[in-house]
């Protein structure tokens, strides 16, 4: 789909990172996990839409939030949107999270702006009466983005920022490890930082979950036409070949991705 | 208002109307399908097939410069035999003129993919050579050398009866010459530009941005070069031109026709505007109908017709 | 952090930093004088001078395009009489470097300009030789045609004992084989890039925008292409490269040096903010502080030294 | 001067038409004639500043008027300008108008935009004692932008709008003729018309007065470095020149400029 939304909403959260909300004029129905190509530009610098994902799906106002951190010119010029401006959405896009059927306990594990799209996933776990547990990371605990909205819907939110004493020598997945000890996850997601990303993939093993990893990567076009958007996914095989981020992810089987 | 009537006549080849994708630049995805009707377009241009499975360039591929886009893309491939056997019958379901863009790393890998094409020839129009990639043997691409450009058409046109698009690249010093002698070893059309070479580098790594190091750059960035380039070439050598780079909008596919360009490509601006090609279609149908032409072709080359008169 | 030395040694040319504005760019006007002191540029470029008093190019000479200005100015000069006799007083009074551009339409032209500048020694440090403007006798710029490339820088050096700076065209297939003929003839340095050729056509008078029909591009559109040139120069010919092109910050200065550029000049970025180049020697500076290097030198070419290891 | 000035006002007169004040943070002492570049944008696309006349200076209040009409980006840009905004300025520059030492009456003869210089010089006329006459010209009487605020600094004012019926033969040079068949005039001073550049160069023969026109020229530097704006102006010698409009003019004797 390629339309003309709105802001409905812009606000800063902590400094350099924002929550824009966008009214689309039709049913958009996104899955947690797909992203948006978004431009709020007429210039020709910058040039092309950016991936965003969604962050909170709310079809039943024809809205949707996304979470965003500003990096360079796109994510500037973004953060002068008021409500009432025009941006050009081209989505849903991807493949998204997927929840295994009859799940009954997942969890998600997301540092920094990789919180992004775990909202939408906890919130549409935790209506379908799937228990969630939320494991986040950041450098600082203002930068535990959207925790007051994750910890709504998770039955236990476990943190650790790197300010903390006790991050010297644990990640939060150390954590997941624990909890997973002795209660059973179907699923975990993972977003946000390759460190995390390899410590679930080990886990995977012992634990037997299934885990999935949100992949970022630089992209033209979001739809598989440029080829631009490569990662590096291993077959069943245990061949490596290039994948693409936006049409054969953003979501991969994380055991499946050299990160 | 007189009628307008859109079709265009390229050669050999007759197209609906003068708005096509660029090569690589546009998928026959469900996702694209959903956006429009494809049979809209003047033609349908598919991404280079090579003769091989081959796996492109290392990440990064893609950096954004200012209006413009370097891309190191590569010509990852599934090869001819997976593009004839699943990426062809696909395509052809499009009702409109169907372009394939064949690659190689050799002379004869251009004349083998090409002479494997030839029995397509229902579902196949034309055959585009991407001459840009780099020449294996020689390093550089087949584009900017008089030998290899000369060598490659006249093997590709003894491997097929399919109509010939020669693809310019930008980076020479004589395009005139290049398209000279694109024609001379049997080049039906010519497609112009592909994109210059580009670089950029990371302040803080200190170390070029793209994994191939080097890339393509296209978008409005490269339009002032292209524009020239097709206007020397247009007034020189006789044959139709493709035009392309850096076309967003139908403003700047009129400058490229009536700089001599008979039909337009659009690449980056579709990443922009998925929606761009057919505004264009109709920004033309208008600006002819508005200015009292009744056909694309009156106004090929006007900028420079109108002025030796 | 180390203190940092910006002072930069182009083969015999010292610099103070190595930041320049790029020739026809910038001048040694009131307004200009009331913005900031001229000597702390690393150098002053002077606008190209010809042996005769020409007129340029008719209007209109200049037209925005996207990311860059297309330029058709020509080179008006009041000849090489009032350069010596207005013009270089008054820049010889700037305390910093002096670099004078000078051009002709024919290999002859540039001889007799540089020999005419040689008893000037005193004030002028280089001669930079304007290689884009086309040939009289052949109709091809001189830096596109290897010989008249040669035989130019050749004649110059016949000419002057002072340093040559031969400035290269990016319209060419092989930079690298320009280069270094520049060299071989005996520049001392080079600088690059000069403008792409690009145009415009006006879709409603459909004629080209400007009055040359064609013109010179720069600006942001064409820093890519500048780099990339620089980065295949500085690994191949063993002279020091002025690197310019689209610089409009700092980082883009700085992304110049890391492919290989000694030092660096400014051109429509000026235009755009006539403190740039004040900015860019500042955050030359702070960037070698802040990184651990004690001079600009240090990081010319790491972006392929540091791969290399 | 390059500086960052502020926006303390706009608004659009008619459709197209804005008027932007701008508050510079320094003594700012431009005359009517003289322009200024201006940028309101940092993005690469519009690249350059454009070239704006002053049309109102307020040198006690620290600011000063352009009036604009939208032609494309940049200026559509501009349109989205609001107070408080900041936008750069180079200026002031260019000679701007003269009035003749002891000069007792001018006139200023201006169609459409070319309006915009001319209320600064009237209104500096005005406060020295010498009389305006204002003739105006528009292709709508809604078009003769600025008219009440010329009309309450000129003695009389004339219009002329191409949608009343004595347009078809007469320009509102004509109506200058007929004012100077009997009243003296010093100077003249002309601005956005070609045509009415040319009435004037001949009237100026026929009445003795010393007429000036306002030129325009698309610029890059606006100080005479890039040597992109030229206009051909004759000489003493009658032998014509290039000049460049920000350096030499874009004031320029009438009688000079090859239009
Ligand atoms: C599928 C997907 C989903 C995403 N979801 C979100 C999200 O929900 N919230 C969010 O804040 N960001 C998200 N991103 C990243 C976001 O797209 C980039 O931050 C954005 O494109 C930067 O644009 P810019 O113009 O501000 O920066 P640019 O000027 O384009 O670049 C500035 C700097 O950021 C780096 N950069 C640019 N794009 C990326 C990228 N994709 N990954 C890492 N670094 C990058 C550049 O290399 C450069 O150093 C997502 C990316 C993908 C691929
Ligand atoms: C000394 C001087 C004073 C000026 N004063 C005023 C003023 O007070 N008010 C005002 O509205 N305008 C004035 N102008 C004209 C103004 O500079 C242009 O309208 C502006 O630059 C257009 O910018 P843009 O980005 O909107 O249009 P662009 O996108 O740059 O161009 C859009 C169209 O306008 C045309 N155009 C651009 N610049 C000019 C120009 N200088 N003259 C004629 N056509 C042009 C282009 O050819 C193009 O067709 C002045 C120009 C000069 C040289
Ligand atoms: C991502 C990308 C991939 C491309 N792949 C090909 C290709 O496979 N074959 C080819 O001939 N040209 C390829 N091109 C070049 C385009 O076809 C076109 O010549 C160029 O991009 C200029 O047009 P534009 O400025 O409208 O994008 C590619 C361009 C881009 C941006
Ligand atoms: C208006 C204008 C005039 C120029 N005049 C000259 C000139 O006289 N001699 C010359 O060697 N280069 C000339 N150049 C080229 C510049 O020196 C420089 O090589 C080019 O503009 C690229 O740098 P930039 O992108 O920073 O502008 C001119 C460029 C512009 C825009
Ligand atoms: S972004 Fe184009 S293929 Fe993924
Ligand atoms: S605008 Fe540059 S010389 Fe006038």
């Amino acid at each position: 789909m390629w339309i003309k939304g709105r802001v409905t909403d812009q606000s800063s959260i902590v400094p350099g990172y924002y929550r824009l909300r966008l009214r689309v004029p039709v049913a958009f129905g996104a899955r947690p996990g797909q992203f948006a190509m978004i431009r709020a530009w007429d210039t020709y610098d910058p040039l092309l839409p950016r991936p965003f994902s969604f962050h909170r799906l709310l079809p039943e106002k024809g809205e949707f939030e996304i979470l965003y951190k500003v990096r360079g010119r796109g994510t500037e010029l973004m953060t002068r949107l008021s409500t009432g401006d025009e941006v050009y959405i081209r989505g849903p896009l991807g493949n998204g999270f997927e929840i295994p059927h009859g799940a009954e306990r997942i969890a998600v594990v997301a540092r920094g702006i990789g919180i992004a799209p775990m909202l939408a996933l906890a919130e549409e776990a935790a209506k379908g009466g799937v228990e969630v547990q939320s494991f986040l990371s950041a450098k600082t605990r203002e930068l535990l983005l959207a925790h007051a909205e994750l910890e709504k819907v998770s039955a236990e939110t476990f943190v650790l920022t790197d300010d903390m004493p006790e991050a010297k020598d644990r990640l939060v997945t150390d954590m997941l490890a624990e909890v997973a000890a002795h209660k059973k996850f179907d699923a975990v997601y993972v977003c946000g930082s390759r460190r995390l990303t390899r410590a679930v993939a080990s886990l995977e093993m012992e634990y037997g979950f299934r885990g999935y990893v949100a992949m970022e990567s630089h992209m033209a076009c979001g739809t598989g036409a440029c080829k631009g958007c490569i990662c590096k996914v291993r077959g069943e095989d245990g061949e490596e070949a290039y994948k693409y981020v936006c049409k054969d992810g953003p979501v991969f089987p994380v055991r499946r991705v050299v990160v | 208002m007189p009628d307008v009537d859109l079709t265009v006549q390229l050669g050999p080849l007759t197209l609906k109307n003068p708005v096509m994708p660029a090569s690589g630049t546009f998928e026959y995805s469900e996702e694209q399908r959903e956006l429009f009707d494809l049979a809209r377009l003047g033609a349908m241009v598919a991404k280079s097939v090579t003769l091989k499975r081959r796996p492109g360039n290392p990440a990064p591929r893609l950096h954004e410069v200012t209006a413009g886009l370097l891309n190191a893309v590569g010509i990852p491939s599934e090869g001819i035999h997976h593009f004839i056997e699943v990426t062809l019958p696909a395509l052809a379901q499009i009702d409109t003129t169907l372009i394939v863009s064949i690659a190689g790393d050799s002379v004869e890998e251009f004349a083998t993919v090409a002479r494997m094409l030839d029995p397509y020839r229902g579902q196949v129009s034309a055959l585009e050579l991407n001459l840009s990639c780099p020449n294996l043997t020689h390093g550089v691409p087949f584009a900017t050398d008089e030998k290899l450009m000369r060598a490659t058409v006249e093997a590709v046109r003894e491997s097929t009866t399919l109509p010939i698009i020669a693809k310019l690249s930008p980076n020479v010093t004589d395009i005139v010459k290049m398209a000279g002698i694109a024609r001379e070893a049997g080049a039906d059309i010519i497609s112009m530009i592909n994109t210059l070479i580009g670089m950029a580098i990371d302040v803080e790594t200190r170390r070029p941005v793209l994994g191939n190091v080097v890339g393509g750059l296209s978008g409005p960035a490269i339009k002032p070069v292209a524009l020239r380039m097709i206007w020397e070439t247009s007034q020189s050598v006789d044959i139709p031109i493709i035009g392309m780079g850096g076309i967003s909008n139908a403003r700047d596919a009129i400058e490229f026709m009536l700089a001599g360009a008979s039909a337009v490509a659009v690449g980056v601006a579709s990443f922009r505007n998925p929606l761009v090609m057919l505004e264009i279609v109709d920004g033309i149908e208008s600006y002819l109908a508005g200015h009292g032409f009744g056909s694309p072709k009156e106004i090929v080359g006007l900028a420079w017709k109108e002025r030796m008169v």
